[in-house]
């Protein structure tokens, strides 16, 4: 099958899904499923460098090409999305709309394909929209604050994506053609620097708002926390990268380096660049202290999206050959750990129906295997080896290192240090600790729910002991981009990855640490067991008086004095009076809306008067000015 | 004749003016009406006759009776 | 037989007022007749006219048929004939509506300057009549109020023309060289005059009152007479003054969009709401009817008749909305076809792709880019910013916030054409030579003076 | 001159239209610019010592410039009727209004705005 | 303060139109010549040729036109006439559109039931006046649109003089109504009568508001083809229909 009769199928399919599940909507699920482990073998067999024309807009033609970061980005997300869609088996049954959601899961699926596939900037501006505009509708299937969310989330993402319009118009204008690899080759040779940086920029906002760079980040935090559990597996772990993606493009396909090459700002890299690694820095920041002080667990996860959404960028924008890989594997490694991490917590919320850390706890004996996916997702994300995601960062702090950038070098560390504290919360929150009473009768989920935790946690594992399969398209791409593509990195016949500071061989590593576990299990059963000890006495009734008394008092409210309340109060009072970006962009949607309220009390006057008065003035104005 | 032209055209300024700053709405309709009858001599004076008798039927005798009549039904309208 | 298109539904209006009761089917018989009229004569490609009278134009009033005005008659006809398919909605205003066919059909066809004024000013009559229903006077008082100041200023430009050229012909105006100083003066007065109906900055407050204010009256006023205006809009400034006064036009469209889109963010009421977008498309229109090439002109009536077509479907769905429920959380829970259709619709406003809006709003920009027009497109995409906000806002509020008790019966025939004209949208995107084909036709039509002018002035063919 | 006049009338009925609070005023200064503009075209069409363009027995024959141009005033002719149109809808609709909103000056009126 | 802007504003409208004023011939010094007017008034419309005469050859008519003598392309002695009804006639189709739509509003608009009484009893000059004038009325109003094509006058003012009487009937009458039937038959048969007439002249001539009738002798009561007709129509139609307004207006809602 064509890739543009797959799309265009998709797409259609996703609609007549809507009636299929209309019927039943566990059949749409399981369909929905088996879709998506279609669509897996179809990228496995497609073979780079396939074209195909998906027919042609006012004179041009839509093309789609599968090139390495096709492959890639598309196998990352359909690894997210066809577990999301195993998940929602069972999970979609504490769902208001599992029939819509099944539809424009499956019309997100095209839309976020086709960008991938997309060879030219209109085809990839189309499904992007398809993408953007399905989940928009998912988003409010959540609880009430969602609905504020989908506006924000649209809104923000359209300010990206048209901005990436009027870029792609600019070089359409100057270039006379749409399709990213002339463009490249256009933009190498054209002299006019200031153009250039202009699309540049304008084609990576696209990139910033989607993958929630700074300073267009504030939507994750509402669309993530809000949006139904089990999709802010999707919107985090899949939706977020194709902002990576369009950044890459606007990076890396567009060769940023040869391109700019006259404005070198900082050891080669150049100022467009440059400007796109501060912002990477700066959503590191502000994603590592924000993720710190939430309560809520998935707004938590989201604001760490925000900050691995910076590592991304760092590593692509370098545009060194070991950051720029270092970058694209976070992606995958992000993606898979951000997924796990939104899906346990969609199981905690399906079996406990809250999401804040600070009503729950102790969940780890109830639900040990959510539990154990959550913690090796959390490994990952904080880049503890041997799970894949500390290997991403150490490529990119060896790329940060060696190109002597020690602020940003140091922010990632920070940043890094940062999540170790962030991930903690849930984990302690949630899992260890006491277990409330009224959750004494939650049972683990249905192996429908865990089992696409476990495979993507495996898949994580794997990839973190023998990275190469995953690292040879990235090597490609890189190849593809032609950064330094001479030089090897992945050495898979030494099982070493080649860092500047040194080699990193990934199954010598793992074998240490299982070693190590296997002391520390050893050591766990030689030494005697904690005792467990009721947080509400068993022969009082809920809501009487405990008998936990602190200064002779009684504790009305033991959950204020459960220690995951305020978990890291000391250190978030440090910085409790930050200036937030959020109230500023909300200001400005205040000021359209200010600006409307001024319009109306102008112009749109009640009574006739005005009008007449506006109408002369006008013709006034007119005269004046052509007179 | 000019100075006929002069002196109606004066009038009808005063009688425009009457007619958007009365203070009793009747009295506005009045000088509108006014104003249209003087407004036939003009049209008279450019050899529309025509024009002249169209107006005067119709643009001082039956709006002012219409709205007369719509005056009187608002019980007086908006006299404030 | 193209003077039938005006003929024919003013002979049923006259007649349906001795036959009150027949109004409602007569409204379908005119429609429907007008419609067989513009289909058996398609696209005439060439320019043919209707002298009057048999008196030759530059004399006598003619009607001018050309690729232009048929589309243009086509649009607008079609838009009645879905009005009268809805009887619920026409109710009494039979006649009015009616009426309102023959003018905007006139006001299409005619090639007669001071002809379109008298057309106009029927328009005014009906649509106030049209706007008064449900009880809005207020408003369509109002809309009288500021309907009479622009016939007056339009019926000052039409004399200017006729002194400075001794003849009310738009061919022979167009032709007659018309000094510099007075193409000033009548350009002006004709740009204000028009700006009333084609909802241009700041001309156009009785919109929201008007279009907010009943059913019916966005519904039809909202497509097929705002149509004709900005069809006029483009005789005038495209065909006739050669793109005189294109500047004014360009510069006050742009202040249009913003502040549409922008009174349209802080609305509460879903009509208004629309409304306000309606005027913000017009200006988007405007804007490209005043770079005067055919490509732009056939561009903008592109999008007019996406929007167009949107727009009958929302405000249908909205004014079905408004006057049944109080609370319209979550209404379409109850109504899914009338929803999704609004959704279709709405999306396709915006220019999501998938949808119609999406063929026109890219085209537009990428012209605009061509003509090396850089704020224009920037406007664009920030008032299509604030475009998403309010549009993702409504569809979200009436599809899943909590819903209320209240219950409507859902309106089968108003359901159905709602959903028609939705994947009609669907359709146009796949295929956009459906409107556009029209559309270039029509903007090269109008953009070719010379033809016009050749057509008008030498062939004189009285002719069925 | 009368030109003059005319132009002056505009000004005083837009003047009308911005200043009045009553609604009322709004048809009367609405119903000036009417005439004025009318008056106006017809001046267009003034051809001095030209006669009413009547033929009668008094005056039988067409020279050039003889008659004064009546095309201004046929249009004349049309547009005092159209006024008469819309006088008479905003009168009637200025009925309906003080019913609903129980005055027809703006700043009293209730139920108006928003 | 607003008076004081409202000033200002208007003065400056009034400056622009002044200085527009200037794009216009003086005033008297029109050139008829240079207008499409010269051959209405000269009648000979369909002998000029076009092409020279919008490329600025302007043709001027020179032809002796004498009173009371066939030759005319249109017979009516009114020039005005003659283009209201002939030349122009779609405008004034038009132009009964407009009041046959504003009627039709204010009928939509008041959708009265009760007849609005004064609320005082007429006098007696005033009653009997009335049963001597209205038939003098109704004649003169008749009579004017009847000479429409000789004197001047017309449909319009002849229709609206009718109105008048039938607005006195309501001022000397507390009980009286109009018969709205009656009234809105007449008005809906003259309208469709004039499309009629249109159609009449699309069949038989080719285009639509042709003047089918044979031209008589101007000055005679029987001249000019369909013009009197179409005025004879517009009388009937305006009276009916301002009649129709007048009791409209007199309506009230009941209750």
């Amino acid at each position: 099958m064509a890739m543009s009769t797959l799309l265009v199928s998709l797409v259609a399919t996703s609609v007549v899904m809507y009636f299929i599940s209309k019927a039943s909507w566990k059949i749409g699920a399981i369909l929905n499923f088996l879709i998506g482990i279609f669509l897996i073998s179809y990228v496995f067999a497609l073979s780079t460098g396939t074209t195909s024309e998906l027919g042609t807009l006012f004179g041009q033609k839509l093309q789609l090409i599968w090139t390495n970061a096709s492959y890639y980005f598309s196998l990352v997300s359909l690894l997210v999305i066809v577990s999301v869609m195993l998940f929602a088996i069972k999970w979609l049954d504490s769902q208001k709309y599992p029939a819509a959601f099944n539809m424009f899961l499956l019309m997100m699926t095209a839309g976020s394909l086709g960008v991938f596939m997309a060879a030219d900037l209109i085809t990839l501006y189309i499904f992007w929209e398809i993408a953007v505009l399905s989940s928009m509708l998912i988003v409010p299937m959540g609880k009430k604050e969602s609905r504020k969310a989908a506006v924000v989330y649209a809104v923000m993402s359209a300010s990206g994506t048209y901005m990436y319009l009027y870029g792609a118009f600019l070089a359409f204008q100057r270039y006379g053609t749409l399709n990213i690899s002339e463009i490249a080759k256009h933009m190498v040779s054209d002299p006019s620097t200031g153009i250039k940086a202009t699309i540049f920029l304008l084609l990576a906002s696209a990139g910033i708002a989607k993958s929630g760079i700074f300073p267009l980040h504030t939507w994750l935090r509402i669309a993530h926390g809000n949006a139904p559990d089990a999709f802010s597996a999707v919107l985090s772990g899949q939706l977020v990268k194709l902002g990576s993606y369009v950044l890459m493009v606007s990076v890396a396909a567009l060769p940023s380096l040869k391109i700019f090459s006259n404005i070198p700002f900082y050891s080669g890299i150049p100022a467009t660049n440059y400007f796109l690694i501060a912002l990477g820095a700066t959503s590191i920041i502000i994603g590592t202290l924000m993720a710190i002080k939430q309560d809520d667990m998935k707004m938590l996860i989201a604001f760490s999206s925000v900050a691995n959404g910076g590592y991304i960028l760092i590593g692509i924008g370098t545009m060194d050959p070991i950051g720029f890989e270092g970058g694209v594997l976070h992606v995958f490694n992000h993606a898979l750990a951000a997924a796990v991490i939104f899906m346990a917590f969609a199981s905690v919320v399906y079996r406990t129906h809250t999401k804040k850390i600070s009503e729950l706890g102790g969940l780890i004996h109830k639900m040990p295997i959510t539990f154990l996916a959550y913690l090796f997702a959390i490994i990952s994300l904080a880049g503890i080896p041997p799970m894949s995601g500390f290997i991403s960062k150490w490529m990119i702090y060896q790329a940060l290192v060696r190109k002597g950038m020690f602020i940003t070098a140091f922010i990632a560390f920070f940043g890094s240090i940062g999540s170790f504290l962030y991930v903690f919360r849930p984990l302690a929150g949630v899992f260890l600790g006491q277990l409330p009473k009224k959750y004494k009768d939650v049972k683990e989920v249905s192996p429908i729910m865990w089992l696409p935790m476990v495979i993507l946690v495996t898949i994580s594992l794997i990839i973190g002991i023998w990275p190469f399969p995953i690292l040879k398209p990235i090597e490609g791409m890189r190849m593809d981009f032609g950064i330094a593509p001479t030089m090897k990195i992945a050495d898979s016949s030494h099982w070493l990855i080649k860092g500047f500071a040194g080699n990193w061989n990934p199954v010598l590593v793992f074998n240490l640490f299982l070693i190590g576990f296997v002391i520390a299990y050893i050591l766990y059963t030689l030494f005697p067991r904690p005792k467990k000890v009721d947080l509400l006495a068993p022969h009082k009734k809920e809501g009487a008086p405990i008998n936990i008394y602190t200064g002779g008092e009684f504790i009305y409210n033991p959950d204020l004095y459960q220690y995951n309340t305020k978990f890291y109060a000391g250190f978030e009072r440090m910085y409790e009076k930050h200036p937030s970006w959020e109230k500023l962009l909300e200001m400005l949607a205040k000021f359209f809306y200010d600006l409307g309220e001024w319009v109306h009390g102008w112009f749109f006057r009640p009574s006739p008067s005005a009008y007449t008065f506006w109408v002369t003035l006008t013709i006034l104005i007119v005269f004046w000015v052509r007179w | 004749m000019s100075a006929l032209i002069w002196i109606a055209g004066g009038m009808m300024v005063v009688a425009a003016v009457f007619a958007v700053e009365a203070k009793r709405i009747l009295d506005s309709v009045i000088a509108m009406s006014a104003l249209s009858l003087i407004s036939v001599f003009l049209f008279i004076a450019m050899r529309a006759p025509d024009v002249a008798i169209t107006e005067a039927a119709v643009g001082a005798g039956l709006v002012t009776a219409v709205l007369l009549v719509t005056l009187f039904r608002m019980k007086g309208g908006g006299d404030e | 037989m193209i003077s039938l298109l005006i003929a024919i539904p003013l002979l049923l209006a006259f007649i349906s007022i001795i036959w009150r009761s027949l109004s409602k089917p007569l409204f379908f018989l005119a429609s429907f007749t007008n419609i067989v009229i513009l289909i058996t004569s398609w696209f005439p490609n060439g320019v043919e006219i209707h002298a009057m009278g048999n008196w030759k134009p530059p004399f006598g009033i003619n009607l001018v048929f050309d690729n232009a005005s048929f589309y243009a008659a086509l649009v607008v006809n079609a838009f009645f004939l879905l009005t009268s398919l809805l009887p619920g909605l026409v109710g009494n205003y039979g006649i009015p509506l009616m009426l309102l066919m023959a003018a905007a059909n006139g006001f299409v066809l005619t090639g007669d300057l001071f002809n379109s004024f008298v057309f106009m000013e029927i328009i005014t009559i009906t649509a106030v009549t049209i706007a008064s229903k449900k009880e809005n006077f207020y408003n369509a008082f109002k809309y009288l109020i500021l309907g009479g100041i622009a016939g007056s200023i339009y019926l000052l430009a039409t004399i200017f023309a006729y002194a400075s050229t001794g003849s009310l012909n738009m061919a022979h105006v167009s032709m007659a060289g018309i000094s510099s100083s007075s193409l000033v003066a009548i350009t002006t007065l004709y740009a204000i005059g028009l700006g009333v109906e084609a909802k241009l900055f700041p001309l156009n407050g009785w919109v929201s009152g008007v279009y907010g204010g009943n059913d019916l009256a966005p519904v039809i006023l909202g497509t097929s007479v705002s149509f004709a205006a900005l069809y006029m809009v483009g005789r005038l400034f495209g065909t006739v003054f050669h793109g005189n006064g294109a500047e004014v036009l360009y510069t006050l469209a742009l202040i249009t969009i913003v502040i549409g889109e922008v009174a349209a963010l802080r609305q509460r009421n879903l009509l208004k709401t629309f409304a306000y977008s309606s005027v913000a498309q017009a200006g988007v229109v405007v804007a490209m009817l005043s770079k005067g090439t055919g490509t732009a002109m056939g561009l903008a009536y592109f999008h007019l008749t996406n929007d167009a077509v949107a727009k009958f479907v929302i405000f249908l769905v909205a004014g079905f909305l408004v006057y049944n429920y109080k609370n319209l959380n979550g209404v379409f829970k109850k109504h899914k076809v009338l929803g999704a259709s609004f959704s279709i619709a709405s999306f396709s406003l915006v220019g999501f792709p998938l949808f119609a809006g999406f063929q026109s709003k890219l085209r537009i920009i990428m012209e605009a880019f061509s003509m090396k027009d850089y704020l224009f497109p920037s406007v664009m995409l920030l008032a299509t910013l604030i475009e998403v906000g309010y549009v993702v806002r409504w569809n979200v509020k009436l599809w899943f916030e909590e819903e209320t008790q209240e219950k409507a019966e859902t309106p089968v025939i108003a359901s159905t054409l709602a959903l028609i004209l939705a994947l009609v949208l669907i359709t146009v995107f796949i295929k956009p030579d459906i409107f556009l084909g029209g559309a270039m036709k029509m903007g090269n039509a109008l953009a070719d003076t010379k033809d016009y002018i050749q057509g008008v002035l030498s062939v004189v063919k009285g002719g069925m | 001159m009368v030109y003059g006049i005319s132009i002056i009338l505009i000004g005083i009925g837009i003047y009308g239209l911005m200043t009045q609070k009553n609604l009322f005023k709004h048809i009367v200064s609405l119903s000036i610019i009417d005439t004025a503009v009318n008056i106006f075209i017809v001046a267009t069409g003034y051809v001095s010592n030209g006669k009413a363009p009547i033929y009668t027995r008094a005056l039988p024959g067409f020279s050039p410039n003889s008659f004064v141009d009546p095309l201004p005033q046929a249009l004349v002719l049309t547009a005092i009727v159209i006024g008469v149109g819309t006088l008479a809808l905003g009168a009637s609709l200025l009925v309906r209004v003080k019913e609903k909103h129980s005055s027809i000056n703006v700043e009293n009126m209730k139920g108006v705005g928003e | 303060m607003r008076r004081l802007y409202a000033i200002l504003v208007a003065a400056g409208l009034i400056y622009m139109l002044f200085v527009f004023l200037g794009t216009l011939p003086l005033y008297g010094k029109v050139d008829l010549s240079n207008r499409v007017s010269a051959h209405f008034l000269a009648k000979d419309v369909n002998s000029v040729d076009v092409k020279k005469w919008v490329e600025g050859d302007k043709q001027v008519p020179s032809r002796e036109k004498i009173y009371g003598r066939k030759g005319f392309e249109d017979e009516s002695a009114n020039v005005v006439t003659s283009i209201v009804v002939n030349y122009r006639s779609f405008d004034t189709l038009g132009e009964v559109t407009v009041l046959f739509a504003s009627a039709v509003g204010i009928g939509l608009v008041l959708g009265g039931m009760k007849r609005m009484g004064y609320g005082r009893k007429p006098n007696f000059i005033l009653r009997v006046s009335t049963g001597i004038l209205l038939p003098l009325i109704i004649m003169f109003g008749i009579y004017i649109f009847v000479h429409g094509h000789l004197t001047p006058g017309g449909g319009f003012p002849g229709g609206t003089v009718i109105a008048a009487a039938v607005l006195l009937l309501y001022l000397s009458n507390e009980e009286f109504v109009a018969n709205m039937k009656t009234s809105k038959s007449l008005e809906g048969s003259m309208g469709s009568l004039y499309v009629i007439f249109g159609l009449a002249g699309l069949a038989t001539g080719g285009a639509f508001l042709f003047n089918f009738l044979p031209n008589g002798v101007v000055g005679s009561l029987f001249s000019a083809g369909v013009v009197p007709l179409v005025y004879m129509t517009i009388g009937l139609k305006v009276g009916s229909e301002l009649s129709g307004v007048v009791a409209e207006i007199h309506e009230e809602r009941e209750g």
